[in-house]
């Protein structure tokens, strides 16, 4: 494989496309509402016409998940909505001039136009199943150049001027990152890709992997010639059975291609993926936990230094990423560190892919500069609570908290969230109404917490059991002032004595909850004091 | 090994490159709390006990794994962290059945001595009281997971130093145990050798010599490290 | 029983204190104005309740004396079997060996709790006195310094282990 | 060439003691991941595609096979939450119980199901039938609230949506 062969295998899929295209939405959510047969009556409907310049293509991810089915029209830019198979013979129908019976979407509504699409820039255009797809949107390329143009320093400097930071939460700057891991010694190094989006509420990276998994596997292509690894692994939810499957495909066509595994474009760069099925464990999230898992061990955090860039899988060098991280980098690469760096705000560069949940109107998956409000993204994309108000927005899931309303215009980039007592996190945003009650929201988070702490540290083992059980006091009217005080001195012990982040962040949603919406927990105090009981 | 000098508790302290914050300090005749730490086997920095504050780190760091860095500033014993201490050792009594008074390590127990150390008067929490079995199938010892405090100093002890790993963690979270191969009996175990290096490990009554009464259970812990030593010699 | 380990020292505490109420004592009613009360046990019934309410509504200073009263110790080894209910109903019903019946004579048995607490459970506890018994020096020592006033402070294996 | 075969069993397609082809193909899992210990997590999912759920036995098997110590592999099985020790029932319905859908009322559509079910989250009815089981989040949230009926994930359900699905199983017998 060489340049030109990709060059020669993007024209031939660009020259075979006919000019009307209609693109099915084959993304979990959508699945779910029957895609797969609209796509089936899609294509019989447009054979049926006996229409030579209609096909019907399955694409990932279109974002609107909420009304799904979705399909778009090319090239006139017509959605659909709500879409059933029955209305598949009226699409096809409509393109000569008939009437559509699905409900049109708009595609002009802020819910699109307010988006910055890097990561999802082929999200719900390409079909995800087929490489060739991807190519011809210039897949590779990217991978191409670095490999013949650039010595993994020019890479890493590329990606450290770019701003780019990790998108699983924390936000670390992922080309100091690369460099240490360039810099470590070890015998081999690896690259892993951190797919275990636990966050309940999150689905970013599963719908990444299910619209463009290739993108992701570029990116840890180019990140394993930046540091010197021969060998990557995605570590994938085993609740993601659709991404794990597209997932598995694009690695062997990659494979076949010859883009991935030995002597890749004949450059003298090897590199082997390998997918790793998760099994229910929110903490394998934590690189350590991830790493253990990876090993076939129990997910436990282990104390960091040593860090994984230093000592990871066996005790090598490896580099861990998430998805999202991995998804920005093969356009960094094509457009450039200035390019990246332009866009976001100061300390926060480029986009993030939110997925906008909850009470909301319109539920999906968005990509924002860095640096958009809560409001813009909640009120005007989002389209707001129906028939409410926004009580209160969660980001960052069981590590996150909730900002209230009242700061709506908080813009969205890592500083700020946290100022505001949230985290960024992996992208989960869940719109809360008033019907919503903090205490519960609270008590929520907790169960999810202490049901998925390894039990390896006794603040977050301990600790999650008590703050739920002194939730379920609080919520049951039995608590005194002192009970809640005492709460508050537990989450605080907790977060600054667990092992790792899951025990760190537990407190989060009660902390931040406590933080703004006070009122709520006071209003359960004192109401029924007596916790000697009699009853039998 | 090049030596490291810093400072501890105001006090200046030489220690070695690659020694532990916890080595440094007990070389030092600085006491530090511990639990799951055992001399001999790996540390896990898991109980929490030996958090330290680090001048200039954001974050409390584990004695039993941080290593010295010359010049450092370590502070062992702030109300902070004696306050965390208390409340570790409060959650652990709060999580099982510690009942000192009809244990067999009464007077014996390592978290009978933190929470002695650590002034706890009594429990602030709410005790969980969950259902934990006694384990006595073993001809000569037996496990009682009221007691056990999930350190997984007898995992490490057995994995390690006997060689064997007959014990584990099952499940997780609160709902985890320490099991003896496919979580059956110990005296159906058909890995365990019997060496009783668990026993010698275990910081409460939890695993006991059967026949053994209230506080009839004095052990020595150090003798793990001895053996490690005696064997690293013999090599 | 350890109290009385406190030997001829009882006599001179009898000089200072004047004993108004003791389950030893044949005293009906816990009386006002108590300044020291040496709660032993734990809150396990409707009548430890009713008692140790009135205690502590009556008492300037309230001590858990004893494991017992502190963490609620043999006396709550029940408390992982659940509730009494079903377990009265096994033992008195059930396993019995003719017609059998739950105990049930109001003002004579009392009912039981749910659970068996430790004092400060229930009420606010000022100071804490651990041990199954609490040896006489500990006893000692906690009495000396409330007789002699200010703050109280236990500490170390000799005034604060437990069992 | 069939016959020859079969009458020389290579030891990867030799059916196992038990004369159950499942050990077979879990061998041959095993195989292509030449035996390792680090693939302990991905036996343990192969196992459980096969037999359905992770007996005592079939875990004792796997350790043998991978040369780990038996505690350290029932350590990891039951750490995972995916990974099943008893039997499941011959339906399933999952619940999802992440953020989206709790928001939007998955905590009364579990509550629908137990009570028509008599049965709590996490068990299965005494006939074997439907095993009635929560998630943790589907990454489906934009359907919220979601059910897993029989492995379809099915969106925008009410207590209501439920009851009809799990009356539909309830009539599937075998």
């Amino acid at each position: 494989m060489d340049l030109s062969e990709l060059i020669e295998i993007a024209e031939h899929e660009r020259a075979s496309r006919r000019s009307i295209r209609i693109r099915c939405c084959t993304a979990l959510g959508c699945q779910s509402a029957g895609a797969l047969s609209l796509k089936q009556r899609l294509e019989e409907a447009a054979t049926e016409v006996e229409r030579q310049d209609i096909e019907v293509i399955g694409v990932g991810c279109m974002g609107l998940c909420g009304n799904g089915p979705l399909v778009m029209v090319d090239p006139d830019g017509v959605l659909y909505e709500h879409v059933r198979a029955a209305d598949a013979p009226s699409i096809v129908a409509a393109l000569d001039g008939g009437e559509a019976t699905a409900p049109l979407g708009d595609p002009q509504h802020p819910f699109f136009t307010g988006q910055k699409r890097i990561v999802l820039e082929h999200s719900g255009i390409i079909d995800p199943e087929r490489i060739e797809s991807y190519i011809a949107a210039g897949g590779y390329q990217a991978l191409y150049h670095v490999l013949h143009e650039m010595t993994p320093a020019d890479v890493i400097d590329v990606i450290t001027r770019s701003g780019l930071r990790g998108r699983g939460g924390a936000g670390y700057p992922t080309g100091l990152k690369w460099a240490t891991v360039a810099k470590s010694h070890g015998n081999r190094k690896f690259v892993v890709c951190n797919a275990d989006e636990g966050d309940p509420g999150a689905f970013m990276d599963r719908s990444i992997i299910e619209s463009d998994p290739h993108k992701v596997l570029e990116g840890m292509a180019i990140a394993a010639y930046a540091v010197g690894a021969d060998q990557g692994y995605v570590y994938v939810r085993a609740e993601y059975p659709l991404a794990i499957q597209r997932l598995q495909k694009a690695i062997a066509q990659a494979r076949r291609l010859g883009v991935l595994g030995a002597q890749i474009f004949d450059a003298g760069f090897t590199f082997r993926v390998d997918i790793r099925v998760g099994a229910g464990a929110f903490v394998c999230g934590e690189e350590t936990a991830l790493m253990a898992s990876i090993e076939g061990r129990r997910g436990q955090p282990r104390p960091r230094p040593p860090y994984p860039a230093e000592s990871g899988l066996w005790g090598q060098p490896t580099l861990i990423n998430n998805v999202e991280t991995y998804a920005n980098i093969a356009p960094i690469i094509r457009h450039g560190a200035e390019w990246f760096a332009s866009i976001g705000t100061e300390t926060s560069k480029g986009t993030k892919v939110f997925a906008l949940t909850g009470k909301i109107r319109h539920t999906g998956l968005i990509e924002v500069p860095m640096g958009a409000t809560l409001r813009q993204i909640v009120e005007e994309m989002g389209g707001g609570v129906p028939d409410g108000h926004v009580k209160a927005v969660q980001t960052g899931g069981p590590s996150g908290g909730c900002i209230p309303a009242t700061l709506l215009d908080t813009p969205v980039d890592y500083e700020s969230v946290q100022r505001v007592g949230s985290i960024m996190g992996s992208g989960g945003m869940v719109v809360m109404d008033d019907a919503t009650h903090m205490v519960d929201v609270a008590h929520f988070y907790m169960e999810f917490c202490k049901d998925e702490s390894c039990g390896k540290c006794i603040p977050c083992r301990a600790g999650t059991a008590q703050m739920l059980h002194m939730l379920d006091v609080i919520r049951a009217g039995q608590a005194t002032p002192a009970d809640l005080e005492q709460l508050e001195q537990l989450c605080l012990m907790v977060k600054e004595t667990s092992l790792c982040g899951l025990g760190q962040s537990a407190p989060n949603p009660v902390l931040s909850t406590l933080k703004y919406f006070r009122a709520e927990y006071e209003a359960l105090l004192n109401h029924n004091a007596d916790r000697a009981t009699t009853e039998p | 090994m090049a030596a490291r000098t810093f400072t501890i508790n105001d006090q200046l302290v030489s220690g070695r490159e690659g020694e532990t914050i916890l080595e440094a300090a007990r070389e030092n005749g600085i006491y530090i709390p511990t639990l799951c730490h055992l001399d001999g086997v790996t540390s896990v920095g898991a109980c929490r006990m030996c958090l330290v504050e680090i001048e200039g780190s954001r974050t409390l760091r584990p004695a039993c794994v941080t290593q010295v860095v010359e010049g450092m500033v370590v502070h062992t014993d702030t109300e902070r962290l004696r306050n965390y201490r208390r409340i570790i050792i409060e959650l652990l009594f709060a999580e099982r059945n510690h009942i000192c008074a009809v244990c067999v390590a009464n007077g014996h127990c390592e978290l009978q001595n933190l929470a002695i150390a650590i002034g706890m008067d009594h429990v602030r929490f709410d005790y969980a009281f969950p259902v934990c079995e006694v384990d006595i199938s073993h001809g000569r010892f037996g496990i009682d997971h009221n007691r056990c405090v999930l350190c997984t100093r007898c995992v490490r002890v057995c994995d390690e130093v006997e060689g064997v790993h007959t014990w584990d963690i099952a499940g997780r979270g609160a709902d985890a145990r320490v099991i003896t191969d496919m979580r059956q009996p110990w005296g159906e175990s058909t890995s365990c050798t019997s060496c009783g290096k668990c026993l010698l490990a275990c910081p409460t009554g939890a695993i006991f010599r059967r026949g053994a009464t209230v506080s009839e259970m004095e052990r020595d812990p150090t003798k793990i490290a001895f053996i490690v030593a005696a064997r690293d010699q013999r090599w | 029983m350890s109290f009385l380990d406190l030997d001829e020292w009882l006599f001179e505490l009898a000089r200072h204190v004047e004993l108004v109420y003791s389950p030893l004592a044949d005293i009906k009613a816990y009386p006002e104005h108590v300044d020291v009360a040496l709660v032993e046990g734990a809150v396990a019934n409707a009548d430890n309740l009713h008692l140790i309410r009135q205690v502590r509504e009556r008492t300037r200073t309230l001590i858990a004396f004893g494991d017992c009263a502190v963490t609620g110790n043999v006396t709550a080894l029940r408390n992982p079997l659940g509730a009494p209910g079903p377990i009265l109903q096994t033992l008195y019903v059930e396993r019995a060996d003719m017609s059998g019946q739950i105990p049930d004579a109001p003002g004579i048995v009392p009912a039981l709790l749910g659970r068996v607490l430790p004092v400060h459970a229930v009420v606010p506890v000022d100071l804490y006195l651990p041990g199954c018994p609490p040896p006489a020096p500990r006893i000692r020592a906690a009495l000396e310094q409330i007789l002699a006033g200010g703050e109280v402070l236990l500490a170390g294996r000799e005034m604060i282990k437990f069992g | 060439m069939a016959v020859t075969r079969s009458q020389r069993p290579t030891p990867e397609s030799a059916p196992h003691p038990s004369g159950d082809n499942r050990f077979r193909l879990l061998e041959a899992a095993m195989k292509k991941h030449q035996y390792r210990p680090d693939a302990l997590i991905e036996v343990l999912h192969r196992a459980q595609e096969l037999f359905g759920y992770l007996s005592t036995d079939l875990l004792l098997y796997i350790a043998h096979s991978l040369h780990l110590p038996p505690s350290r592999v029932y350590g990891v099985a039951t750490f995972y939450h995916f990974f099943s020790m008893a039997p499941k029932g011959q339906h399933s319905c999952v619940v999802c119980l992440g953020t989206a859908c709790y928001v939007r009322g998955s905590a009364a559509i579990l509550a629908a199901a137990e009570r028509h079910l008599g049965i709590k989250a996490g068990t299965t009815t005494p006939d074997g039938h439907i095993s009635l089981e929560t998630a943790r989040c589907l990454g489906a949230c934009g359907i919220a609230p979601t059910v897993v009926v029989d492995g379809t994930v099915t969106g925008h359900q009410t207590p209501e949506q439920v009851l009809i699905w799990i009356e539909r199983l309830a009539q599937m017998v075998e």
